[in-house]
């Protein structure tokens, strides 16, 4: 019937017979140059249209602020001193010391690598400045909160596992721009461009809006992906930051990236995502970071909002009970 | 780049500025290989390199020179490479004086002109007298054309006879090339760089180190460069200092070695090689001079000498089949090939001439193709006053660009300076195709052609500039079909009969066939040559650019090549055609030791098959194929044959790496730092304070900021460099018209350190006002650590970053204020580039005023400087001090 | 959906569909929207594609062009290409909307002395204008001789300043045809 | 032991975001909770006999629904395409299984309701033969739209619960109890209000029993809840709209106990009743929003959660992992 938790193979889940494997991204941001061919590659494949105020956004080189209903990528721009990469040095260590059991089937690789506290962790040089960079995509989770939520069936799982908004379905109804943990999707509102005021007299046209008022996020380029072609902000990336296949080869190399970063003491490392067990089972694009998510404006321990849906039916079921009773009550005691 | 070990960037943001072409140092890096950044700003490079080293802007040779003085202390240079490819034991003439000696100048400066007089540069000959320059007869003392002098020589450098050069293989005699060198670079330490560039000694060992490391037999080191390095007054002594340090480490002609000049625009390559520039001709034969070129035999005898090692002693054949290519059947032996028919140049023509020859109404017609001036050329104001100047201007672009639409709503007519209805310029704008509505072929940075498919016909008016400049050529030849008048003979027998598709349109690769040249007579006449090598100068060859001859071998279009990458070995010479003869690494003969065998196993490239006698390996060799590694031909042979078996660097005149560069440089054999025209900063090294050489113009409207030590300093104390953003192209003109682009970079900003936006009150994200002696634009401030103060010459230097994508206008998506606006032009004398990456400001919080407010700011800080004409633009800063004659020195009246 | 509903069977309703695939919490096949079982790239759909080159920087990356009815419909990384292997930047990605920009100029325009506006112009007139006065200007600012009595037969009245986006071959023709007519004063963005 | 989360965010902005729904989902939130409790009350005089609470029960709980249903729709990005909303049924959508709720509630609604306006016209409604199939379905129709009464009132709190929105989330195990207490009292607010006294008297304990259960889930959710979640309801407009709901409930509870029998004062307490519940609606809604617009409601809560199943040794869930 379908789980609400924990690991599964999302596509199989959706009964969908002929399955492929599932797909994804894994997002290496140690390499990434911050370029932003990840977003132009989007729009230009979509027809997105351009949206924000024209005005710089305060927050380094990065003046398109969130992923949203015209942005499917976003580059985050972080940065940072020294002090605070030893911090995110320091977290990753303690993340490492978790003495966690190697995730999964024991990879090739040894045992846990040896505790790594004592390893000199601070590279010949350590950087008193550092730059961070990620671009930032939907996550197509395996329990996809979007999706559960969607009362007209426009949010649906791909035979590929990945999750996608079908325009001709959806009534804009926005329950999804709620349900989703990492706040990706959203509802392209009309207004795309408000061009500062005293632009007012530039004539500059902009492409006509398509799909006003429906819920918008990244497809992973299902109608490419029908056609075998690669994704296409994984084809433009130039350092294959976004790097685009099955999804368990994807945590493969992402774990086998985490591994050798550690080893050069680049401990500040980690994975997001990658983790089955975690809130939503585990996400379709895998990510490597080297601070803490919420540095980048990832939810720290997100968690499919479906998961307690079972207890949520169960207390209504009891309030509507009381509710029931309270009306019998009052009807009886009003004739005895 | 993929090979190599060790990748210095300096000089350019590869990362942001050529980010595809980076993920080959993104794959050297995951190889193990290390990327340093040298740079002013922590940039989009740094932040994936593995070291960031902050420099000052403009000191890039006091870093350099130091490397070069770290290696040749250290002993760490690459001693068979040395002595075997370059030509650090050649004997160096006894007149010569270094820099050491002259307090910053070389022997043979002539303040009058301001240029050099090289003979005292020459190689020691035999008996002691000096290889001369034939065919040019004694030329010694000023000459008129002196000051032109660097761009008269085209590639190859002027003709040097090679028969007797001297050399000591022992590298003793003070005279050779490497204690000269050596010498030079005593005095540039660790500690002169910290004082200097404001780089701490321990990043500049961790430098040094690591380039060392990574040179030798097994492992090689990878320059790259761009603007950063050419736009300073000084800029090709940058690059020079860079080929001295990567020769004395044998870093050249070998895989993941030599210098890579990244180049800025799709086919700027392809705009030098078949250039449409003032001072060359297709194949980067210099343009004829005045005085020096006036006839056939002089233009030849002076550019390459028949007694001269190498492939440019067959200069004449290119040249003639160049002639032969344009005026065909007109062009015949009586009358020198109709070599008459080619203008003459007096003096350096560049386009910041142009534009004082537009101020001074010397200049009617202005063709802008492509090209957005107004927003990026140096001194904004300056190229626009000068379009106002101008009878008619026609401007072909895809987008209504400010340099199209300035006399509507330019800068100037906000500030009052022109009123729209006094600018009697007609304005002609011709909307231009895209690069998908014209089949034609760019040649990318790495001399690759690559050929561009037709995938749809142009919309509505558009046209590609192949059909423009054709139909402009039949018409101006039909208006003057009758003409008898003999200056109308070279229009009247070119050779502008191309054939043409349905649409009337001439067939590009028709003209590409000519470009490649053909056979005119004997058995196979009209077929195409496949070599430069088969070029005659009797006539009976064709060819339109010598250096790309091959590219239509045998009839087939091999820019079209497109066998995928993966189908062939990682040099893909299947992949498009490179010039010279789809060779895809130069020199690569230096890549085998002297006896042919390759350096190391890892660093195998190109070797000498014993048993086919042949040179053989991944590339085209670039050597004559056949010529064995111990062969000495006869030294009274010249050109090819005349190449040694160990003679790499086959276009020089001895074969050889020139660590010495006796001519062919107009400011000097060796590079030497000198402070730019503008700065801070007093020159540590030597008394001279700027380039001596350097091009200057003394105007009231190019008035210099008054540099350390003079009065007035201290109103521009901060030092600015422009640069560009990935998101952006140049001038805006194909970003900033597109809403995908504009909206990741929307305004114009500059980028300031905290503790200058402490110092000077800018607030973070607020306006501020940047102030040069030519004009002053607003911002918006970023307040970052990336932009770090540096500690030069006893005083905190601040620098300022200004990206210049932006321009006044009404047309684009977003616009802003220009940052070249506040540059003025002093050139670069050998290549004239203007120095856009190092000058003076200031900068206070706050929008810039509007209206004629703007000019009286900028007045009222030219007279708080006290800057005038002659500010920043003596040649000579102390001629006593200098061993000048004090009675001669004189500003240069220009 | 529910009005599209009557004509096709009563079987499409996806609640009915649920139960039939068994995909009783209709994620997948069950709600797929006849357009979404149709989906396809315009990649696919498009009636030619080209190789070209991107127009930007100098690295030379690949590109491929696709076209239909006559128009660019996409232009995405050629992975051929050794050099760039079908990666783009964010301007060679954006070029498809370089081609197809609306802020676009496809018309000729001219401004006469003095005038505040633009007008139009059609493309031969232009042409022809800019012919007569190329001749014009040049015979007015013609040098047989500089005042040293040398031969330089050259104007120093026209001038060109050249983008370096310019094909060889257009490269060719203009040092040609500007050479032979006397204009020594040409260049472009190398310089720059 | 549990590392005091110190708070970093990416400049400030929103982690999750807040969904785009206007003030018409706060009216609906209401409105269901009236109609909900109005069917109710229309079938409790349906079977005991007082056919004025019965009428005006069945016509409020009719009106109530068709405005709800209204402003639900105009909230719509696309309003033509509303009826999608049941081209599925999927269990878990709680606005899916709503909008069968709300249909199915409706039809009954209806049927009774136009019973009730045939017979206050007396029977001047162009019904012709259908009217004796109305009158024998009316009954029936009354049972049927109270059966959906109950869950029509209460699957809104679900449908805020299933969010990942701070505050709803965080509140999802006592959300139904408040909504339902809130219907309850706001019902039985409008029936003292539509009904004499006299037949009231059941509206007027079911409001007090409303009451009860308000002010009771109430402090239990906000108990509950982590208390940086909560704070979004103790601030701000939702904070002041909260609080006033609060006094209001405590008035009209007291006026309905004390002096319910009195016309004047049932009218009053219905009134303070009904504002109660329609504040406690707005404000717990307003609350969601602003906890969704400020990241720190987002990352807090979820880190402290996280420290917590550390600290208690399960380290293998967390999103992020070293390997």
């Amino acid at each position: 019937m379908g789980q609400l938790s924990g690991p599964t193979d999302p596509a199989a889940d959706a009964h969908w017979e002929h399955s492929h494997p599932r797909k994804g991204f894994f997002t290496d941001t140690s390499i990434c140059i911050g370029c932003k061919a990840c977003e132009v590659a989007c729009k230009e494949w979509n027809h997105n249209p351009q949206d924000g105020n024209l005005e710089l956004l305060e927050s380094s080189y990065d003046n398109t602020g969130a992923l949203g209903a015209s942005t499917w990528r976003h580059v985050a721009f972080v940065e940072q001193g020294r002090e605070r990469i030893a911090e995110a040095r320091e977290s990753g260590r303690a993340l490492v010391n978790l003495g966690m059991p190697p995730i999964g089937p024991p990879s090739a690789a040894p045992a846990i690598a040896p505790d790594l506290a004592e390893v000199d962790t601070t590279p010949p040089d350590t950087a008193d400045f550092r730059w961070l960079m990620s671009s930032d995509v939907c996550k197509h989770c395996t329990h996809a909160g979007c999706l559960d939520v969607c009362p007209t069936g426009a949010l649906f799982r791909t035979e590929f596992g990945t999750v996608v908004v079908q325009d001709d379905v959806c009534n804009g109804c926005g329950t999804c721009v709620a349900g989703c943990p990492f706040g990706v999707i959203e509802r392209r509102r009309d207004g795309t461009v408000a061009v500062a005021a005293e632009r007012e007299d530039q004539h500059a046209q902009h492409p006509a809006v398509p799909n006003v008022g429906i819920a918008q996020k990244c497809t992973l380029c299902y109608d490419r992906l029908v056609a075998d072609e690669t994704p296409a902000c994984a084809k433009a990336c130039p350092t294959t930051s976004i790097k685009f296949g099955d999804h368990d080869d994807m945590v493969e190399t992402a774990k086998e990236r985490v591994a050798d970063l550690h080893a050069q003491g680049l401990t500040e490392a980690r994975l997001y995502g990658a983790n089955e067990l975690d809130g939503v089972g585990g996400t379709g694009s895998v990510f490597l970071l080297l601070d803490e998510p919420e540095v980048y404006g990832l939810p720290p321990d997100p968690r499919v909002p479906t998961a307690d849906l079972p207890t949520m039916y169960r207390r209504a079921g009891v309030a509507v009970v009381g509710m029931v009773a309270a009306a019998a009550l009052a009807f009886l005691r009003g004739r005895a | 780049m993929a090979n190599a070990d060790c990748i210095v960037i300096q000089g350019s943001n590869m990362a942001e500025c050529h980010p595809v072409g980076f993920q080959w140092v993104a794959e050297a890096k995951a190889r193990g290989a290390k990327v340093i950044h040298v740079d002013p700003r922590f940039t989009r490079t740094s932040a994936v390199a593995d070291k960031h080293i902050p420099i000052r802007a403009g000191s890039d040779v006091v870093l350099l020179g130091a490397l070069i003085n770290y290696v040749i202390t250290n002993d760490l240079w690459f001693k068979e490479y040395v002595s075997a490819y370059t030509n650090a034991a050649t004997l160096v003439h006894d007149d010569y004086r270094d820099a050491e000696d002259l307090g910053g100048l070389f022997s043979g400066f002539d303040p009058e002109t301001g240029a050099y007089d090289k003979a005292s540069w020459a190689y020691a000959e035999g008996e002691g007298g000096t290889i001369d320059e034939p065919g040019a007869g004694s030329e010694h003392g000023a000459d008129a054309s002196a000051r032109a002098a660097g761009h008269t020589f085209g590639s190859g450098g002027p003709a040097l006879e090679h028969a007797q050069v001297q050399r000591d293989d022992t590298l003793q005699d003070p005279r050779t090339v490497f204690q000269i060198v050596k010498r030079h670079y005593a005095r540039y330490t660790p500690e002169m760089v910290q004082d200097m560039c404001g780089i701490e000694v321990a990043d500049f060992e961790y430098l040094a180190r690591t380039i060392s490391e990574n040179s030798g037999r097994d492992r090689t080191t990878c320059f790259a460069y761009a603007v950063g390095w050419t736009q300073h007054s000084l800029g090709t002594q940058f690059i020079r200092a860079a080929a001295i340090l990567q020769l004395l480490l044998g870093n050249v002609g070998r895989p993941g070695s030599g210098i890579m000049a990244l180049r800025g625009h799709a086919s700027i390559q392809g705009s030098t090689d078949i250039p449409t520039l003032f001072n060359l001709l297709p194949g980067y034969l210099p343009m004829p001079s005045a005085g020096r070129h006036d006839t056939l035999g002089d233009y030849l005898g002076a550019i390459a000498s028949k007694k001269q090692k190498g492939y440019w002693a067959d200069a004449d054949a290119y040249t003639i089949s160049l002639l032969k290519a344009w005026w065909g059947e007109a062009a015949r032996e009586e009358n020198d090939w109709a070599y008459d028919y080619l203008p003459r140049l007096t003096g350096a023509h560049g386009t910041y001439e142009t534009v004082m020859g537009m101020l001074a109404d010397e200049v009617e017609g202005y063709f802008l193709l492509g090209q957005n001036p107004a927003v990026g050329s140096a001194h904004g104001r300056m190229q626009r006053l000068g379009m106002s100047h101008l009878k008619w201007l026609v401007v072909r672009d895809l987008n209504l660009i400010e340099s199209a639409t300035w006399w509507k709503d330019g800068p100037e007519i906000e500030s009052g300076e022109l009123r729209t209805e006094d600018i009697e310029t007609e304005v002609f704008f011709l909307p231009a195709a895209s690069h998908v509505e014209k089949a034609g072929s760019f040649t990318q940075t790495q001399r690759l052609l690559q050929w561009r498919h037709q995938a749809v016909a142009p919309p509505g008016e558009c046209q590609s500039e192949l059909q423009f400049f054709f139909e402009l050529g039949q018409r101006i030849r039909e208006k003057l079909a009758g003409s008898d008048d003999e200056r109308d003979r070279p229009l009247l027998d070119l050779t502008w009969d191309y054939p043409t598709d349905e649409h009337g349109d001439p067939e590009p690769e028709a003209v590409l066939a000519e470009i490649n040249g053909r056979h005119l007579d004997g058995p196979d006449a009209g077929k195409p040559l496949s070599a430069y090598t088969e070029l005659r100068p009797d006539g009976s060859t064709s060819a339109g650019c010598w250096i790309y001859t091959g590219v239509y071998a045998d009839g087939t279009n091999h820019a079209a090549n497109r066998k995928p990458g993966r189908e062939q070995g990682p040099a893909a010479p299947e992949w498009g055609w490179a010039w010279p003869a789809n060779r895809r690494i130069l020199y690569n003969r230096a890549s085998a030791d002297p006896q042919g065998k390759p350096w190391s196993e890892r660093k195998k490239y190109i070797w000498w098959d014993e048993d086919q006698r042949r040179w053989v390996g991944d590339d085209v060799p670039d050597f004559p194929v056949d010529r064995a590694p111990g062969s000495q031909p006869d030294p009274a042979l010249g050109g090819p044959a005349a190449l040694s078996g160990d003679d790499p660097f086959i276009m020089q005149a001895d074969g050889k790496g020139w660590l010495f560069a006796p001519t062919g440089l107009v400011d000097g054999p060796l590079p030497t730092h000198y402070e730019a025209q503008e700065s801070p900063v007093a020159n540590a090294l030597y008394t001279q304070q700027q380039s001596p050489a350097r091009l200057v113009f003394p105007r009231p409207d190019n008035l210099s900021a008054p540099s350390a030590g003079s009065s007035g300093a201290d109103v521009y104390p901060y030092v600015f460099t422009t640069y560009r953003l990935t998101e952006h192209h140049t001038a805006g003109g194909m970003s900033r018209w597109l809403p995908y682009l504009s909206e990741l970079q929307p305004e114009m900003f500059c980028e300031v350190s905290p503790e200058l936006a402490a110092e000077r009150g800018l607030e973070p994200y607020g306006w501020a006002t940047i102030i040069s002696p030519r004009s002053a634009i607003e911002a918006k401030v970023i307040v970052t650590e990336r932009m770090t103060p540096l500690a030069v010459g006893g005083h905190t230097v601040h620098q300022i970053g200004l990206p210049y994508h932006w321009g006044v206008g009404k047309n684009a998506v977003v616009s802003g204020d220009a940052a070249n606006d506040l540059l003025g032009v002093t050139l670069d004398p050998n290549v004239q580039i203007q120095e856009s990456k190092v000058a003076s400001c200031d900068i206070r919080p706050g929008r810039r005023p509007r209206g004629a407010d703007l000019l009286a700011l900028v007045a009222e800080y030219q007279a708080r400087a006290g800057t005038t004409i002659e500010t920043g633009n003596r040649a000579v800063t102390d001629p006593a001090a200098e061993g000048i004659d004090p009675g001669t020195d004189s500003t240069m009246e220009d | 959906m529910l009005r599209n509903m009557a004509p096709r069977s009563f079987l499409q309703w996806p609640v009915v569909r649920q139960v039939r695939t068994g995909d009783l919490l209709g994620r997948g096949p069950s709600v797929t929207s006849p357009r979404t079982k149709a989906i396809g790239p315009r990649t696919a759909t498009a009636d030619r594609v080209v190789q070209s080159v991107c127009p930007y920087c100098a690295v030379g990356c690949g590109q491929r062009v696709y076209v239909k009815d006559e128009k660019v419909v996409q232009i995405e990384g050629d992975p051929d290409s050794p050099i760039s292997r079908g990666r783009l930047c964010p301007k060679g990605s954006a070029s498809e909307q370089l081609v197809n920009s609306p802020g676009r100029q496809t018309r000729v325009l001219y401004r006469a002395p003095r005038s505040t506006e633009w007008e139009h112009l059609d493309l031969a007139t232009a042409v022809d204008m800019i012919a007569d006065r190329f001749i014009e200007t040049r015979r007015r600012t013609w040098q047989q001789e500089d005042e040293a009595g040398r031969l330089v037969r050259r104007t120093m009245g026209i001038a060109s300043l050249g983008g370096a986006t310019l094909d060889n071959e257009e490269n060719y023709l203009i040092k040609k045809l500007f050479t032979a007519a006397g204009a020594v004063q040409t260049e472009n963005q190398a310089r720059i | 032991m549990v590392p005091e989360p110190e708070f970093t965010s990416y400049y400030g902005r929103p982690v999750v975001k807040p969904a785009p729904w206007g003030d018409d989902v706060a009216v609906y939130l209401f409105l269901g909770g009236v109609a909900g409790g109005s069917a109710l009350l229309g079938l409790g005089g349906q079977l005991t006999g007082r056919p004025t609470l019965r009428r005006n029960a069945r016509l409020s709980a009719l009106a109530a629904v068709s405005v709800g249903a209204v402003a639900l729709v105009k909230d719509l990005g696309r309003p033509e395409r509303f009826l999608n909303m049941l081209r599925t049924f999927k269990v878990t959508s709680p606005m899916s299984v709503g909008s069968w709720i709300l249909s199915a509630f409706s039809t009954g609604t209806a049927v009774s309701a136009v019973a009730e306006i045939d017979r206050l016209s007396n029977d001047r409604l162009p019904l012709g033969p259908l009217r004796s199939v109305l009158r024998a379905v009316e009954g029936p129709a009354g049972f049927e739209a109270a059966l959906f009464a109950g869950p029509l009132a209460a699957y809104t709190a679900v449908l805020l619960g299933d969010t990942a929105t701070p505050t709803w989330n965080a509140g999802h195990e006592e959300l139904p109890f408040v909504f339902v207490s809130s219907a309850t009292l706001a019902s039985a607010g409008l029936a003292m209000i539509t009904t004499p006294v006299r037949e009231a008297g059941p509206a007027r304990t079911l409001g007090a029993l409303g009451v009860v259960g308000e002010l009771i889930a109430m402090r239990v959710m906000e108990h509950r809840m982590d208390p940086v979640a909560a704070e979004p309801l103790r601030q701000g407009k939702a904070g002041a709209m909260l609080k006033w709901s609060e006094r209001l409930v405590a008035a009209g509870g007291a006026g309905t106990l004390l002096a319910g029998r009195s016309r004047a004062v049932a009218v009053a307490s219905g009134l303070s009743l009904l504002a109660a519940s329609a504040l406690t609606r707005f404000g717990v809604f307003e609350a969601g929003l602003s906890s969704a617009r400020d990241p720190r409601y987002t990352i807090e809560p979820q880190k402290t959660r996280l420290a917590r199943r550390r600290a208690a040794g399960i380290t293998d869930d967390s999103i992020t992992t070293a390997g």
